[in-house]
């Protein structure tokens, strides 16, 4: 087991290699003088030797390799370098954003999952019904709304019907939890329908395939009641595949909040990063992309472990 | 939970088998969403693709004395803010979202498949460098890879479409096809049949083109379906944070771009009608994706 | 031991009846009156048996399935009984409804309208099939448990084995956890798993398959029920495995005053452990009786001609086997009146009538019009075959120290193949046998090159092929050949049949173009008996046989020396092994070609070979002419395995050794130090725990690798 | 309620509030309660003169004083802010102000001359790494210099009028000397001035928070407690206006939006409406061809329809007013009829189409198709370009739009790496010739965006420059327009509206035309 999530962190570091030296190259071989891009970001008009200097400033000047040595260094040591707009350090930036999109990420996994385990199970159990139907029609409608029409149509109806939106500002998880979730059940829901929906599906077709394995007729033939083999032996079973898509279909969410964050002005990843690359961040841009690979590899190890508490077979190794 | 396993009736045999319904009455039967999936797609192509001679107007035809018109005879769905009619632009912006959408899957499902079944079948080093580097890309989210891409390539127009969009929206369906074609691979990989094909001395070009690929074809189409949808809303999203297609093109997304929020409450049609579009494209193709998911790989819905 | 369920009782029967919707309540009626009609035109040996100890009591079964495909009419009245403490075996070849029949009586089919059950099923008097699904469910696993084939599955992978087996008990009987997990530890005892107590918080992968098979049975028996299925228990095992768990099974029979049904595809079994007999052919029974009668004295033209298409290992071998023509009947599309009579050499227009099953002795019926004549079919357990001379002095194939490692990383090595020596004379064909992951499969792809060898070399013609590349390769791949195992993965599902093998011939430009590429496949086609115009068939619209024989056409049209052949008869219908095996013999003789002959029965292997090797843990423990191994087998491991397979002629009560192998095959990955049997080995002393034994020569071509041989 | 029903509502209720009512008329003020309001964009950092973006300044403009202000409720009187009085001597070329005595920096200290100077000499010469934006505008200053404590006096390089406006730039954030001393970019990192409000805390992406300074130097004020502002944009501003979380945002909505708030809250919102001094344009590339040929120029200029566009358009958006380079129905504005005369400002939009399409026949550019660059930002910049396409669209043209983020397009710019490109100008205050360096040649202007050379356009820009007689001044700005329309270099299309929609509850703030004034709240207040 130990031996299993170290594997698994092994194969994480080169992933996470990859991902940076992808992202460096490809925004340092961009088109253009991107500090020149930066300077500009507000409209200014930098003179020639302005720019020298904050080329040089920022070691732009020196050789592609140096330059990607230092990074790599950087991203070791945890320094991902300064904001070409603020000029705070990008890991700066990044944490203060952090805390929401990770809790609106989570709180948008967890209204998946309690949404989606139950209705999957369900749909599978009595697939070809009205119920089956109606749940998949449910989860057709998570993957073809778009999260930022669903988002916007959220919040218009909370205005119209209640004239209530989630409250602004930063607020602590600690200080604060109830303003937290205030702020961030209505985002959540946006993003978590679309998760649930691709969960629904999963969990629907798992437990379809598992009610015509092969234990399931010994469970059958040991007469067990329906209810008991649902629970102990479809749904656990079930539970694995759909466990792998929660780590993989992060990456999808990804996506939505970055979209939702714009729409409810919640104050995350995903709006630093849009906001990034209106102002041609570059740097910031570059930190993003490798915490969020980090945060996805992080969600990942842990659907592991989650993967590895469900089934023996990782836990305990083969035979 | 009682007809979780409905039992056999013990009822009288049937002397004669039943008469069988017309085979498109069990499609309908089996398939209830393919099929209504397949027919709304079948639609909204004809009608996407006919738009030049179906639309009422022209889509960038504008009308300053007649904006925000309600739906009425003249124009079904109203008009938006320039005076534009919406049916119009909802039909090209259709045909904007397909072509996208469809050649930006095609694109990357083409290039993924291409790559994870090379990479099966040849192993070795090639496989594990390849595996790394689809493993790389797929660990970045989709919608931030699409965003890092638009926001570095730039625009590049093609017969006014923007090509660099199509590529950034089909990298990312490349890791997660090759990813498919690779398993599928490794399973037909398995199969006699391939050792047969390399005991007769073929070539593996000739292993990969004749005896592997055609078995993916079924994975692959479910797959490129499904893709499809992701691509739409993808290309949606960018578009709506304004990174995508290029104004004044129909398309969707851009539709709700803007401050057309603004005009929800005012004038509701400009974002219903857009957002409803979408969602029905989506729909339609992934109950389409479902449905042949079904066909092509039986065990997914074993019991059926 | 345990209470019966008082449930069944036959005072409370009436009173449950009348629990019953009357619709039901009525149905029951029914069948009960139609059972105790002695005019059911079920099985005649029934009828004075209704009371007494019968425990099952099958009449008239018949199940429909509604299909994407049609109408399956796959079991068409079928009854039988069970009585205490007897194994009554339903055998027949896939798709004759023996496995839908018992699903059935399990109550375990479902689809709702789709299937249809019809006739009536009683456990201990009480009629069931009229009963809820409910109440069904109260039945199953209290009083009739299951045993399923596949044990690697059946087992449900995330839960302990010891919650898999207390769940029946805690559902049924209303145990404590406490007590139900003593009963858990009894029962595993019982089954013959050491360490119960451990065990018990194991999980399936922990467990190997025979062990699993064992763990199944103490769910089985966990309610202490009066009736077991067996589905096959022991098909997906191996033979040294298989005997330990029919044993096993025999043993609980005897004891528990179990009632057995042995549903099995292999005669063999039938003989050594079955009571009964029930023959089945497309969804009837067209032969039922005891062991003794049916096996040693067949009335069914189809049960006789199963018994000749055999190869056994204790009758004298023929050159060519005998065989039943044709191919098993599509369920959807039965010939008019007697199912087996287009493949029946008897028949006459009266088969085209369906012939009702009739007593002819008192414990012997059939359901044939031109019963089977008892001419000699089995002489008595014969003489010796003389030794004679190998076919040929000069080897086409010489394999010499062929080792295979697979590294699995950290260190972790195994070893498939070691330092394996052979050689094939021209003409002649060697049989490879041994037990799943002896590495048989392993040396097949090296010789073919489809893995590269760690070391050793090959030569085919005194030219070494371990190395040669590209060109060299191509060459040498065309002389080599090949048939697969199972025909169903073997072919291409998305190529026709004829253009699957004039891609070949085009490849290695052996014909100039498709027209004559086609001239040749079709010569191939005819040499093995399928006519031109399968050619145009896909591979799915064709049966396994077919199958096989475009697998050994694609073979041929190469025009190669030599071909492996790897278990190309082991996924077939015991009717069609014998008409492949037929067709190899017969293709070697017109053609000279030398043969490869990988298998796990030795049977088969005895039938076919002229040079035998025995390979155990990815070594050749023994090797031999035929005549010398099977008469004198000398490493005690060969010898276990020919006391393992079970024939025909010795019955069961005829005094045959019990048990004779005990203990799992160890695994590849880490495989015992000095001599690898000697885990097993009756035999063994210390050295063989430290010396890996040399090969010794016994006589010129008699080798093994034993220091107590 | 019935969609339909409410739009046909809606535009007949369209512009009722007029704007810049006065303090008075609202009532006495009332002490208390904290201000939210809604800001578009982070400042990259904290230093007024290192920056040109409203949005800065919204969040600065609360913590500073300045040497002069645009007095609340009269814009566009001037008064002193920290400056009691003021003497100008054009003979001298000098400008003497004296200062309020006991105005106290937050920190405690007191602010004098030193300050001021610092302040206008670290503008006009900015030490090695310190970054202003207002060198240009302050090049007249020859030098700073301090009299006494309360007195600092500026020597010109030569008499302009239009200085007294520059030094009541909100821009111009008076700093402490102090703290220049040790470190000349403090202000960068720390906010630290006189104005009304201390500044309290940054969560950046989120909120900027302030609190009331009790010894702000004006009696009386501030009267709110505390300052919010919430960085958000686009449909959240709006949504968050309507759910009452923000009392408005300074730079207001859209017409679209505002109507939208109406609706939905009716008395609980005003709305100021008037003209604003933004206005968007187009600049063609007169060095490469197609647009070095006046006619392909002209052409395109006659082709926009501007007047059908604003009645459009004006119905949903900020694109309300037809004018030239100079806002319309201002000051220095012409009349009705002298605009109507311009090219391109024809009514008889047929006419001038057809004219266009044989300038463009002329020219042998008939089916003209090329790059119109255009800038990300505000969804109304892209509207602006699309309303181009399309007129440009009606006589044959094809015009790509390539949108692209603000650095490229602030880059496209500066490097002239465009065919034709769209920009926004939004000035301080009316003043010409400052108003004008946009039209004028590039040698003389950064500031322009067309890189042509035209030295008439350029004399009539130097001689309304120190013309002095105010009708003689009208004459030449005329004749500017005049050429720069027949030119067509770079083209004025639309004017906007300023729009702000804000809770009933808020008062005290004064509309302008210009989106950079009356941000320090000294006088806002709201009411219970």
């Amino acid at each position: 087991m130990l031996r299993y999530l170290l594997n698994r962190l092994m194969l994480a570091i080169p992933t996470l290699l990859g991902v940076a030296t992808l992202t460096f190259f490809m925004l340092a071989l961009l088109p253009g003088d991107a500090v020149e891009t930066m300077l500009r970001a507000d409209g200014g008009n930098p003179t020639p030797e302005i720019i020298a200097a904050e080329r040089a400033r920022l070691g732009l000047d020196r050789p592609i390799l140096v330059q990607f040595g230092d990074f790599l260094w950087g991203l070791f040591t945890g320094d991902l370098g300064s904001s070409s707009w603020t000029g705070k350090p990008v890991l700066d930036e990044i944490m203060l954003r952090l805390p929401v999109t990770l809790e609106l990420a989570v709180l948008g996994m967890i209204i998946a999952v309690v949404i989606a385990l139950p209705l999957g199970t369900l749909a599978g159990i009595f697939h070809g019904t009205w119920l089956d139907n109606l749940i998949r029609i449910f989860a057709f409608g998570g993957i073809a709304l778009p999260s930022f029409w669903l988002g916007m149509m959220l919040a218009l109806a909370m205005l119209w019907f209640f004239n209530w939106l989630p409250p602004l500002g930063s607020n602590s998880l600690f200080s604060d939890p109830i303003r937290v979730l205030q702020q961030l059940t209505l985002p959540a829901l946006a993003v978590g329908y679309r998760y649930a929906a691709m969960l629904v599906r999963m969990m629907r077709a798992s437990v379809i395939e598992a009610m015509s394995e092969d234990y399931v007729r010994t469970a059958r033939a040991k007469g067990l009641p329906a209810s008991s083999i649902v629970r102990r032996h479809i749904v656990p079973n079930s539970l694995l595949p759909t466990v792998t898509i929660i780590g993989l279909e992060f990456a999808l969410m990804v996506g939505s909040l970055v979209v939702i964050e714009q729409v409810f002005s919640l104050n995350g990843l995903g709006r630093l990063f849009v906001e990034s690359v209106a102002r041609s961040d570059l740097i910031v841009i570059q930190g993003i992309v490798v915490v969020l690979t980090i945060i996805f590899i992080a969600i990942n190890l842990l659907v592991d472990l989650a993967y590895a508490a469900i089934d023996p077979r990782i836990r305990l190794g083969r035979g | 939970m009682r007809n979780v396993f409905p039992p056999p009736s013990h009822g009288p045999l049937w002397a004669n088998e039943p008469k069988r319904l017309p085979n498109w009455v069990e499609l309908i039967r089996n398939y209830p969403f393919g099929v209504v999936g397949l027919l709304v797609l079948v639609i909204i192509f004809v009608a996407s693709g006919l738009a030049h001679w179906i639309a009422p107007y022209d889509p960038l035809e504008t009308n300053y004395a007649n904006t925000l018109a309600a739906p009425s005879l003249q124009h079904w769905l109203g008009t938006d803010t320039f005076g534009r009619d919406l049916l119009s632009r909802v039909l090209y912006g259709g045909r904007t979202a397909l072509f996208i959408g469809v050649s930006a899957s095609i694109i990357g499902s083409t290039i993924g498949a291409m790559l994870g079944i090379t990479s099966a079948y040849i192993g070795g080093w090639f496989e594990l460098i390849l595996e790394r580097f689809l493993e790389v890309l797929l660990a970045i989210p989709t919608m931030i890879l699409a965003l890092v891409l638009v926001a570095t390539m730039g625009r590049n127009l093609v017969f006014g479409i923007d090509f660099n969009l199509v590529l950034a929206i089909a990298l990312p369906i490349v890791p997660n096809m090759a990813r498919i074609a690779r398993s599928q691979t490794l399973t037909i990989r398995r199969q006699a049949y391939v050792d047969a094909a390399r005991t007769l001395g073929f070539s593996s070009s000739r292993i990969i083109a004749w005896h592997i690929a055609p078995n993916i074809a079924g994975p692959y189409i479910v797959m490129v379906t499904t893709f499809v949808s992701q691509a739409i809303l993808i290309e949606a999203s960018l578009s709506y944070l304004g990174l995508g297609v290029t104004a004044p093109t129909a398309s969707w997304g851009l539709m709700l771009a803007g401050n057309a929020f603004n005009s929800a409450l005012t004038a509701p049609w400009i974002v219903i009608f857009p957002g409803v579009a979408i969602a029905l494209v989506v729909f339609s193709f992934s109950m389409l994706g479902d449905a042949l998911r079904d066909i092509f790989d039986p065990k997914a819905s074993a019991g059926r | 031991m345990l209470p019966l369920p008082n449930f069944v009782r036959k005072d409370r029967l009436a009173s449950r009846h009348s629990a019953l919707p009357t619709r039901w309540r009525q149905r029951v009626h029914e069948l009960l009156g139609s059972i105790n009609d002695s005019e059911n035109p079920g099985n005649p040996m029934a009828e004075k048996q209704i009371e007494g100890d019968v425990l099952l009591s099958v009449r008239d079964l018949h199940v429909q399935f509604l299909t994407g495909a049609g109408l399956i009419h796959a079991v068409r009245g079928v009854s039988y009984d069970v009585w205490a403490g007897e194994i009554v075996a339903l055998v027949g070849e896939s798709g004759c409804g023996k496995s839908v029949s018992s699903l059935a009586l399990m109550g375990l089919l479902h689809g709702g309208d789709a299937t249809r059950i019809s006739g009536a099923a009683s456990l201990k008097g009480m009629d069931y099939f009229g009963l809820s699904e409910e109440q069904m469910r109260r039945l199953r696993g209290r009083e009739i448990a299951m045993v399923f084939q596949e044990p690697m599955t059946a087992l449900n992978p995330v839960l302990t084995i010891g919650i898999q087996i207390m769940e029946p008990m805690l559902a049924h009987l209303g145990y404590s956890r406490e007590k139900a997990w003593n009963r858990a530890v009894e029962l595993l005892t019982l089954v013959g798993v050491p360490d119960p107590e451990r065990r018990l918080g194991l999980y399936p992968h922990q467990f190997s398959g025979g062990m699993r098979q064992r763990v199944m049975i103490a769910i089985a028996l966990a309610c202490n029920p009066s009736v077991i299925i067996a589905d096959e228990p022991t098909t997906a095992l191996d033979v040294t495995i298989q005997a330990q768990i029919l044993d096993l099974l025999q043993d609980l029979v005897d004891e528990l005053k179990i009632g057995l049904v042995l549903i099995t595809h292999n005669l063999g079994l039938v003989a050594r452990y079955a009571d009964r007999v029930n023959v089945m052919y497309a969804g009837r029974i067209v032969e039922a009786g005891t062991t003794s009668q049916v096996l040693r004295h067949p009335r069914h033209q189809y049960t006789a001609g199963l018994l000749k298409a055999v190869p056994q290992l204790d009758m004298p071998r023929q050159e060519l086997l005998e065989t039943i023509p044709g191919q098993p009947p599509s369920l959807r599309a039965l010939p008019e009146g007697c199912a087996f009579r287009p493949r029946c050499s008897a028949a006459s227009d009266k088969c085209l009538e369906i012939p009702a099953l009739t007593r002819s002795t008192q414990d012997h019926s059939d359901a044939c019009f031109h019963p089977f004549k008892d001419n000699g079919v089995y002489p008595a357990a014969g003489t010796p075959e003389p030794i004679k001379p190998a076919i040929s002095k000069e080897a086409l194939l010489t394999v010499s120290g062929l080792t295979k490692h697979f590294y699995l990383g950290r260190g972790a090595t195994v070893r498939a193949v070691e330092n394996v020596s052979f050689s094939v004379p021209t003409g002649g064909t060697l049989g490879l046998v041994g037990e799943s992951g002896c590495g048989k499969t392993t040396l097949a792809r090296l010789l073919l090159r489809l893995e590269q060898a760690t070391a050793g070399t090959f030569e085919l013609d005194g030219d070494d092929l371990l190395f040669k590349r590209g060109q060299r390769l191509k060459d040498m791949r065309r002389k080599i050949q090949v048939v697969y195992q199972d025909p169903f993965t073997s072919l291409n599902p998305r190529h026709k049949v004829a253009d699957a093998l004039v891609e070949p011939l085009l490849v290695h430009k052996l014909r100039k173009n498709r027209r004559e590429a086609r001239e040749r496949v079709e010569e191939a086609l005819s040499l093995v008996g399928l006519p031109s115009e399968m050619g145009d068939r896909y591979p799915h619209q064709m049966s396994g046989g077919q199958r096989q024989r475009v697998g050994i056409a694609r073979a041929l049209v190469m025009e190669p020396d030599f071909i492996i052949c790897d278990e190309p008869v082991s996924a077939l219908d015991v009717s069609i092994q014998a008409q492949i095996m037929n067709l190899l013999v017969e293709l070697q003789k017109k053609l000279g070609l030398t043969y490869l002959f990988i298998a796990h029965d030795l049977a088969v292997v005895r039938h076919i070979s002229d040079i035998v090797a025995v390979m155990y843990l990815g070594r050749v423990v023994e090797s031999g002419r035929r005549q010398e191994l099977f008469a004198e087998p000398r490493h005690p491991y060969t010898q276990a395995l020919l006391a393992a397979v079970p024939s025909f002629r010795g019955l069961k009560g005829e005094g045959l050794s019990r048990g004779p192998l005990q203990g799992e095959i160890p695994s590849p990955l880490n495989p015992p130090s000095g001599c690898v049997f000697h885990t097993r080995c009756p035999l063994a002393t210390d050295e063989c725990r430290t010396a890996v034994p040399e090969s010794r020569s016994l006589t010129e071509t008699h080798k093994v690798a034993c220091v107590r041989a | 309620m019935i969609p339909g029903k409410t739009f046909i509502a809606g535009l007949a209720a369209a512009t009722v509030i007029v704007s810049a009512a006065p303090v008075a008329a609202q009532g006495e003020p009332q002490y208390g309660g904290a201000l939210r309001y809604a800001v578009s964009d982070d400042p990259a950092n904290f230093d007024c003169h290192a920056a040109n973006n409203f949005a800065v300044l919204m969040r600065l403009a609360p913590h500073y004083s300045t040497l002069l202000r645009f007095k609340p409720g009269n814009y566009p009187e001037i008064e002193g802010d920290v400056a009691r009085s003021w003497e100008a001597d054009p003979e001298a070329l000098t400008y003497t102000f004296t200062l309020h005595p006991d105005i106290q920096f937050h920190d405690g200290s007191q602010l004098t001359a030193e300050d001021v100077a610092a302040t206008f000499e670290r503008l006009a010469f900015p030490p090695e790494g310190v970054i202003s934006e207002r060198i240009e505008t302050f090049r007249q200053i020859e030098s700073v210099e301090v009299v006494d404590e309360l007195t600092v006096r500026f020597h010109l390089k030569e008499w302009d009028t239009s200085v007294l406006g520059t030094f009541a730039s909100p821009w111009n954030c008076i700093y402490s000397s102090e703290l220049l001393e040790s470190n000349p970019s403090y202000p960068s990192r720390v906010v630290m001035g006189s104005g009304p409000f201390v500044f309290e805390d940054f969560v950046a992406g989120s909120v900027w928070t302030a609190s009331r300074f009790e010894n702000y130097f004006r009696e009386g004020q501030p009267y709110l407690d505390r300052l919010e502002s919430y960085t958000m944009e686009g449909q959240a501003v709006v949504n968050a206006i309507q759910a009452g979380q923000v009392h408005t945002d300074f730079r207001g909505v859209s017409p679209q939006a505002a109507e939208r708030l109406r609706t939905a809250l009716g008395d609980g919102i005003t709305t100021h409406v008037g003209p604003s001094l933004t206005h968007f344009l187009v600049t063609f590339n007169s060095q490469s061809a197609p647009f070095d040929d006046q006619r392909v120029r002209k052409a395109l200029n006659l082709a926009i329809d501007r007047w059908g566009g604003v009645a459009g358009l004006g119905a949903t958006s900020e694109m309300k007013y037809v004018g030239g380079p100079l806002m319309p129905n201002g000051q220095f504005s012409g009349s009705d009829a002298h605009l109507e005369s311009l090219p391109g400002f024809s009514r008889n939009i047929e006419k001038a189409r057809e004219e266009a399409r044989q300038l463009l026949a002329e020219a042998g550019q008939a089916d003209l198709s090329f790059t119109l660059t255009v800038r990300d930002g505000p969804p109304i910049l892209v509207d602006f370009a699309v309303f181009l396409a399309d007129q440009w669209r009606r006589v044959g043209v094809n015009a790509e739009l390539k949108i692209v983020q603000t650095p490229e397009w602030a880059s496209a710019l500066t490097n002239s790496n465009f065919v034709a490109i769209t920009d926004i100008y939004s000035a301080l205050r009316e003043e010409p010739t400052e108003q004008l360096t946009k039209y004028i040649s590039y040698d003389l202007s950064h500031r322009s965006a067309g890189r042509f050379d035209d030295p008439v356009l350029d004399d009539i820009w130097a001689r309304q420059a120190v013309e002095t007689d105010p009708r003689a001044r009208l004459d030449l700005l005329r004749k500017f327009e005049e050429r720069l329309m027949e030119q067509s270099y770079s083209l004025p299309v639309v004017w906007l509206e300023r729009s702000v929609a804000m809770d009933a509850k808020l008062h005290g703030w004064t509309f302008s035309p210009s989106n950079f004034l009356y941000l320090d709240q000294s006088g806002t207040w709201l009411s219970n």
